[in-house]
């Protein structure tokens, strides 16, 4: 295989381009954007969408979606937080809310597979659960964490922040099961055809239940570094995030009809997302224009995606065009 | 028991199987010894691939038992009781590359950790036993419809230590290809592989199985040893009532010309020109890859090309589907599923979907679809597919029938200028027949028609003249009292014998 | 029967509703409560439904201010009394009274001491503020009010980031307000929820003094929420307005309750905030709805 | 012989046609179930008042529904609907505001739907950019746009003739209920029984066969995210008429319900399978859900969660009544 038939097959390229692109725009733009500890902040700033896209890159895959993960945010927050008040007991508040956001991702994969309702419908409705689960914990009441939490948004190991350190191992334990497991394997193939796979006897129904699971913990993860970030719990932080993520995920080049995807990419387009609004800010733009100009970079983002697929694939037919007419 | 036999690999006992309340298959039983092949023979939708998809377990049946080396099993798990199964629709996954299809079922390696040089070097050994050249890094969806059937073959092959169904695995082959099927067949006949054989081409059938099962509309009308049968008993068996003589006569056309392709290259192919005359049956030969799907799509207006495509004397420039459509022409895909389908959607619809507008009621423009049904429901009959009821969602019929439906769409256009590719695909033999006559009819009364074909015999049959594709090059041309199938098999084929040389 | 349709559930709110109902329960009303999530339409209907359940009196913080207006008249012709909390409704012709926070003073309040705190500073001083959501009149009424002070001041420079009342953004956009402007003297958040994300960004950049010290940044902020009380008590916010929901809740109960009597009422009843700061906060916990 | 199955369809039985019927319209027992409860468990469900309030309140939802309902059944999603409805109405709004002219109001807000719908449809048609991120870009300017016109406040003065007519009855029904039942009757009939209507379910049901059937797909996908751009421009429009003002977040909210509504009507998110009908019975399950959930009190919260464990029985309910015989 030719390297450019090898770089035609990774399809985060694009997006990655786009990334570089808009780095080098804004650093033309505002001088205070290249420096060491505006690029650490945008890595901060994106690292828990990016988590959560890591998770969603594999729901996607499997031609699912889940738009509850924003919910799922919410009621981890919740939970933590109450339960921090009320006991006090770092080890009990982390596992019972990384638990619980496997628990619940894992409940919308069971739901999905049991009622054999399409994803998105199953998942907006454990959206409201979910969402109305959290206010009753907590009443809609804002819950203040430890200080000592803060060392999770915005503490430094080795100097790198820690929410670094996490997107960066969420990122490699992703990749692997992506790409070195059976389930990564299993996943894509269930995206492709779920018939085929049923037909090639793969087990359909865990992968799926896990694959929604991961994009659980992924959030419980996520909604651990945002609270630290913030501080507290606010009612309903997290709800709307879901499509952030999404678009991630998408921008990151997987198909949002499955079986295609890559972890990479979505990190990198979490962080894209980032880039937008860190521009935007550091340009001191008017608060009014910042939906359009985001909305803008987003359409300019496909396209340039779509003119490079398109290219791409423009190269190797007509590599195939010279072979053919050199066999004549 | 009192039986010197070995135990059966597999045994079936009263299998039902219902739909909806619909029986679709009852009262299958047989057995299936170590070193067999048993052909499973029947009309289109008679049951077939149903009784495969609960063998190779599925589908849960009905009713029935289902005995693994005399084991009574609830659900079969093919990789456990080494029972692997070519499906009739292809059931790859189009974005993994086909070393992962060929392995996903029995991964190298440990669960956490796939071993992916073992999976390319399994790939690699599985397609070199079918002497197929194919980049086991690519991915399936960049390979064409011929080479897909050969990496599912491969696939299945991979597991099948005991019972091995193959269902139609020929029907995207040709001659080559399907010798070295046969001869792996015959390798694990050797070893003691059982091996279930569906498909429509007798003369395979008779060339490989040891005895047969024949279903009519899903009950088991007979089976035995192949050679105590003859032919024209099967086939009458099959399909329930006396043959007619299958021989389908020729007209010779006219001499006005209705096609003509000059200089036509594009990324697929390069420098083809031909011409069809009105009335005329034009055959295009070559092996799976030589392009000449990608021709007939070109002549259709589905793929820019350079050169110079002329219908009825007019030449199109830059053409779409519909200008071809409104010139008359029309094109029957050979992916049904992929570009012929639409799965989800009736029967009806289906069948008028290339002719919306015929359907169209007058009185109020563009409203309403008076006339559909009873349309539909007319060529449900003329070939004779078989089906509940036209409001039917497609993808519930047997292959054959799909196939049928394929090609009433596209009769139901009226058309002028015929391209059909692989228009037979999974067709039972009563049933082609009946399309070849159509086929020839259809010339008779002055349609030009462009036939493609990986059936031999059928290109024989029909053709005035048959045209010899090779990766892209058109290397010869038969009239019809010239043609010599070897003689168009080595034509098509001494690229292949060239690379494998080289 | 008091019907009481609210726009969302969120920390404040709850504080009034939790006020309302417990007047509500000491003065023998029923509550029918509904709650709009966000959406117009959706709190349109529901006010409907509670004239259908002929409520007594109607308790309504708006979605919008300008678009419940339909379905209050309907309600008046019904001769319900209605009583606007929290969010004004000024050109409504329907509203019988009205009892809540004057966002302009509150901000202006804010605004008025981070300009006596910023008056020695020569020179350019850029002033950070995270605006609520932009259609929300109240944060659009803290804005204007803390802008119309701060303006006194004849070299400040007002950098206004968006929020949509959403921690998460605020974090993000004062991060980025830091890098790109890392003289930033002052910080005021339209919401004192949005003060710990505040704080995360100032230990982050390592500019987290406490009040006193010469490099500390201003912080204030308006609502009265234990987050904001937390930080004025830890100095590192130097004050927040806190709004008095109490008696936003009772008073809005017994302006019901003395419409249904057929008596006549204030039609404004401005519950005025009061500015807490570093030094006073401690002493005034209970005034201070949200203190824990 | 079998063949007489094919010859002489069976006529179908009773069973079968309820059967089938369940099958067309899963979000239909549904509504029974939830209407017999709800009157039985609130005397105020079925009063007049109510009944008016909630079909006011659905309108907009409808309209935008039935948008979404055609890009689905491409195989699409139109996640700009709820934004273009925002700013359909800001700008109508504000011309409204300056000329007084309840026509030209119309047309601009028309004339808005109608662009944003143009704009996605030659993105995801003829670019074939994917209908997910494109339309995530248009939402996000449409919603740009409605803030910055209307700088975040309603749009007040809006022509007294409009806020006339949200008081019209007109047959015993709110004016804008009619407006919104003609508009779907339309929609039922152009998708149902027009071949333009064939080709889009065509098209979402296999996207290669119908360009292999000859198919212009591009222009067919067009022109659904141009219908369903105009019909969030008259949403936008009705928004006016039911709020009075032109609020710049009015449709905001409403992205979730939208699909809600259209998936839960049985509209499939794939594509090739679905129908204006099943929307209109899935959004009055959820305008049925929440009125009566209100008129019964349940708190807000709670609400929510029997909302999502209603949707799990609904649907339970609805396979097993369809898988009986
Ligand atoms: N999922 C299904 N639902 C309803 N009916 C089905 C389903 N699958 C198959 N059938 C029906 O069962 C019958 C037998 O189908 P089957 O596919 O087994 O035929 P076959 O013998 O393989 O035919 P072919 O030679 O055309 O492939 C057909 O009439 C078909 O319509
Ligand atoms: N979807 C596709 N994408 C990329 N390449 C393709 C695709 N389909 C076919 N090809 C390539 O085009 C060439 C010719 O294709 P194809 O197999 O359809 O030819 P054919 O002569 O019609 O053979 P067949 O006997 O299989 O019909 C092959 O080399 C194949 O790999
Ligand atoms: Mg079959
Ligand atoms: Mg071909």
């Amino acid at each position: 295989m030719s390297l450019k038939h090898r770089l035609s097959a990774v399809n985060w390229l694009p997006i990655a381009a786009a990334t570089l692109v808009a780095c080098i725009l804004l650093s033309l733009l505002s001088s205070s954007f290249m420096s060491y500890t505006n690029l650490q902040s945008v890595l901060v700033q994106a690292s828990v969408t990016a988590i959560m896209a890591i998770g969603m890159t594999f729901i996607i895959v499997t031609a699912g979606i889940d738009i509850s993960v924003g919910a799922i945010l919410f009621f981890t927050s919740s939970l933590f937080a109450k339960l921090m008040m009320d006991t006090g007991s770092y080890t009990l508040a982390f596992a019972c809310a990384l638990l619980c956001a496997t628990v619940l991702g894992a409940l919308n994969g069971v739901l999905i597979i049991k009622y054999k309702i399409t994803p998105l419908i199953t998942t907006l409705a454990t959206y409201t659960m979910y969402r109305g689960m959290a206010i009753h914990l907590t009443g809609a009441q804002n819950i203040p964490v430890p200080r000592e939490m803060g060392f999770l948004g915005n503490g430094k190991l080795l100097s790198i922040p820690v929410p670094i350190l996490l997107l960066a191992v969420v990122l490699a334990v992703g990749l692997y099961l992506f790409n070195a497991t059976r389930f990564g394997l299993y996943a894509r193939a269930i995206g492709n055809s779920a018939q085929s796979a049923r037909e090639s006897n793969l087990p359909v129904n865990k992968v799926t239940v896990f694959a929604y699971a991961l994009g659980g913990i992924t959030t419980g993860i996520a909604a651990l570094i945002l609270l630290a970030r913030v501080g507290g719990l606010q009612s309903g932080i997290g709800i709307g995030i879901e499509f952030t993520v999404i678009a991630a995920v998408v921008l990151g080049g997987t198909k949002l009809s499955g079986g295609d995807g890559t972890i990479v990419g979505s990190v990198i387009g979490a962080i894209f997302l980032v880039l937008i609004d860190n521009g935007l800010n550091l340009m001191n733009a008017s608060p009014y224009v910042y939906d359009i100009v985001k909305g803008s970079v987003l359409l300019i983002a496909v396209v340039i995606d779509k003119v490079s697929v398109t290219r791409q694939q423009q190269h190797l037919l007509n590599q195939r065009a010279a072979r053919i007419r050199a066999t004549g | 028991m009192f039986t010197k036999q070995p135990i059966a690999s597999l045994s079936v006992l009263g299998l039902a199987k219902a739909f909806s309340g619909k029986t679709v298959v009852k009262d299958v039983s047989f057995s299936l010894y170590p070193g067999e092949i048993v052909a499973l023979v029947g009309e289109n939708g008679a049951g077939k691939s149903t009784t495969k998809n609960m063998l190779c377990g599925l589908l849960p049946p009905s009713e029935g038992e289902i005995q693994v080396a005399g084991q009574t099993v609830t659900v079969v798990d093919g990789k456990q009781h080494g029972i692997g199964a070519v499906h009739q629709e292809l059931s790859l996954f189009s974005s993994l590359s086909v070393a992962q299809n060929i392995c996903i079922s029995d991964l190298p390696g440990k669960p956490g950790r796939i071993d992916w040089p073992a999976c390319r070097q399994i790939a690699e050994q599985q397609l070199a036993q079918l002497g197929v050249d194919v980049d086991v890094n690519q991915r399936v969806e960049n390979l064409g419809a011929g080479k897909q059937q050969i990496v599912e073959i491969a696939k299945a092959l991979l597991h099948a230590s005991k019972v091995l169904i193959l269902d139609e695995p020929t029907t995207s082959l040709t001659a080559p290809e399907r010798e070295r099927l046969f001869t792996l067949m015959r390798r694990l006949k050797k070893q003691g592989v059982a091996i279930i054989f569906i498909s429509h081409f007798m003369d395979e059938i008779y060339q490989m199985s040891d005895k047969f099962i024949c279903l009519r509309d899903g009950r088991q009308v007979g089976s035995g040893n192949i050679a105590d049968t003859p032919r024209r008993e099967l086939e009458e068996m099959m399909v329930g009532r006396t043959l007619d003589e299958a021989k389908v006569t020729l007209t010779p056309p006219s001499t006005e010309l209705a096609v003509q392709v000059e200089r036509l290259s594009s990324h697929y192919f390069h420098d083809i020109s031909f011409s069809i005359r009105r009335g005329e049956v034009l055959g295009i030969a070559g092996l799976m890859g030589a392009g000449r799907t990608e021709v007939a799509e070109t002549l259709f207006g589905l793929r820019p090309f350079e050169g110079r495509l002329l219908v009825d004397g007019e030449q199109m420039i830059k053409p779409n589907v519909r200008q071809m459509k409104q010139r008359g022409v029309c094109y029957l895909t050979e992916d049904r599923r992929r570009n012929g389908l639409f799965g989800v959607r009736s029967v009806k619809e289906n069948l008028s979907a290339a002719k919306l507008s015929r359907f169209v009621q007058r009185r109020v423009k563009g409203m309403g679809f008076r006339g559909e049904a009873s349309q539909a429901q007319e060529w449900v009959e003329q070939l004779n597919i078989s089906v509940p009821s036209i409001d039917e969602a497609v993808s519930s019929l047997s292959g054959g029938n799909q196939q049928k439906v394929l090609l009433g769409r596209w009769l139901a256009t009226l058309p002028r200028v015929c391209i059909l590719d692989e228009p037979t695909k999974g067709v039972d033999i009563g049933a082609k027949f009946e399309i070849h006559k159509k086929i020839a009819a259809l010339a008779a009364s002055g349609v030009a028609v462009l036939l493609v074909s990986s059936d031999l015999p059928e290109l024989l049959d029909l053709s005035h003249r048959i045209l010899v594709m090779r990766t892209g090059h058109i290397v010869g041309e038969f009239a019809r009292e010239d043609f010599d199938a070897v003689e168009i098999i080595s034509l098509a084929a001494s690229s292949a014998f060239e690379k494998q040389r080289a | 029967k008091l019907g009481l349709s609210v726009d969302q559930l969120f920390e404040s709110r709850v504080g009034v509703l939790n006020a309302i109902k417990s007047e509500a329960q000491k003065q023998g009303f029923e509550i029918i409560e509904v709650v709009a999530d966000g959406d117009p339409q959706a709190q349109n209907s529901q006010i409907q439904s509670l004239v259908t359940q002929k409520v007594d009196a109607i308790l309504v913080c708006a979605v919008d201010q300008n678009t419940i207006e339909r379905a209050l008249l309907g309600a008046k012709r019904k001769g319900i009394p209605i009583v606007a909390f929290d969010r004004a409704l000024p050109d409504s012709r329907a509203v019988d009274a009205f009892v809540g926070p004057d966002s302009i003073t509150d901000g202006y309040l804010a605004g008025q001491y981070t300009a006596q705190q910023l008056a020695q500073i020569d020179g350019n001083i850029q002033v950070l503020e995270l605006l609520g959501a932009l259609n929300d009149q109240n944060g659009i009424d803290r804005s204007k009010g803390f802008n119309d002070a701060i303006a006194e001041l004849p070299n400040v420079e007002v950098i206004a980031m968006p929020t949509d009342w959403d921690s998460a953004r605020a974090l993000a956009a004062t991060q980025n307000a830091f890098q790109a402007n890392p003289d930033i003297k002052a910080v005021f958040a339209a919401t004192d929820t949005h003060i710990p994300s505040v704080e995360t960004v100032l230990y982050d950049i390592a500019k987290l003094h406490p009040v006193g010290s010469d490099q500390h940044v201003v912080v204030t902020g308006v609502n009265g929420s234990n987050d904001g009380y937390q930080a004025t008590l830890r100095g590192n916010a130097d004050g927040i307005v806190v709004m008095d929901l109490h008696t936003t809740g009772v008073t809005a109960v017994q302006l019901a309750a003395a419409l249904i009597n057929g008596e006549s009422v204030e039609l404004n009843n401005v519950i005025p905030g009061n500015f807490y700061t570093t030094s006073n906060i401690e002493a005034n916990k209970a005034n201070i709805w949200g203190a824990q | 012989m079998d063949r007489a199955l094919t010859q002489n369809p069976q006529a179908p039985t009773e069973k079968a046609r309820w059967h089938s019927w369940i099958k067309q319209y899963p979000a239909a027992p549904i509504i029974v179930v939830l209407l017999v409860a709800f009157s039985t468990l609130s005397p105020y469900f079925l009063t007049a008042g109510n009944i008016e309030s909630v079909l006011i309140a659905n309108s907009v939802i409808m309209l935008g529904a039935i948008g979404m309902t055609m890009v689905f059944l491409t195989g699409g999603i139109d996640l700009s609907i709820s934004t273009v409805i925002s700013a359909s109405a800001v700008i109508a709004g504000i011309v409204m505001a300056q000329t007084d002219s309840i026509s030209l109001g119309i047309a601009t807000a028309l004339a808005t739907g109608l662009a944003f719908g143009a704009l996605n449809g030659f993105l995801i048609g003829y670019c074939k950019l994917n209908p997910f991120i494109t339309t995530m870009g248009t939402q996000l300017v449409a919603r740009g746009i409605a803030f910055l016109l209307s700088q975040g406040i309603a749009v007040k003065g809006t022509p007294f003739g409009l806020m006339d007519f949200s008081f019209a009855v007109v047959l015993g029904l709110p004016a804008v209920s009619i407006i919104t039942l003609v508009i779907t009757m339309l929609f039922i009939v152009l998708l149902g029984y027009t071949s333009w209507g064939r080709e889009v379910l065509l098209l979402g049901s296999n996207r290669s066969a119908a360009r292999y059937s000859g198919i212009n797909t591009a222009r067919t996908e067009l022109s659904v995210y141009l219908l369903a751009g105009g019909l969030a421009g008259i949403a936008g429009l009705i928004s006016i008429i039911n709020l009075g003002n032109a609020i710049p977040g009015v449709g905001d909210t409403l992205l979730l319900i939208i699909i809600g509504g259209v998936v839960l009507g049985g509209t499939s998110m794939t594509g090739g399978e679905g129908s204006v009908m099943r929307t209109v019975l899935g959004v009055a399950i959820l305008a049925i859900l929440t009125s009566g959930l209100n008129l019964l009190g349940i708190p807000f919260y709670d609400q929510l969660i029997i909302q999502g464990v209603l949707i799990f029985v609904g649907n339970g309910l609805a396979q097993h009544l369809s898988r009986r015989r």
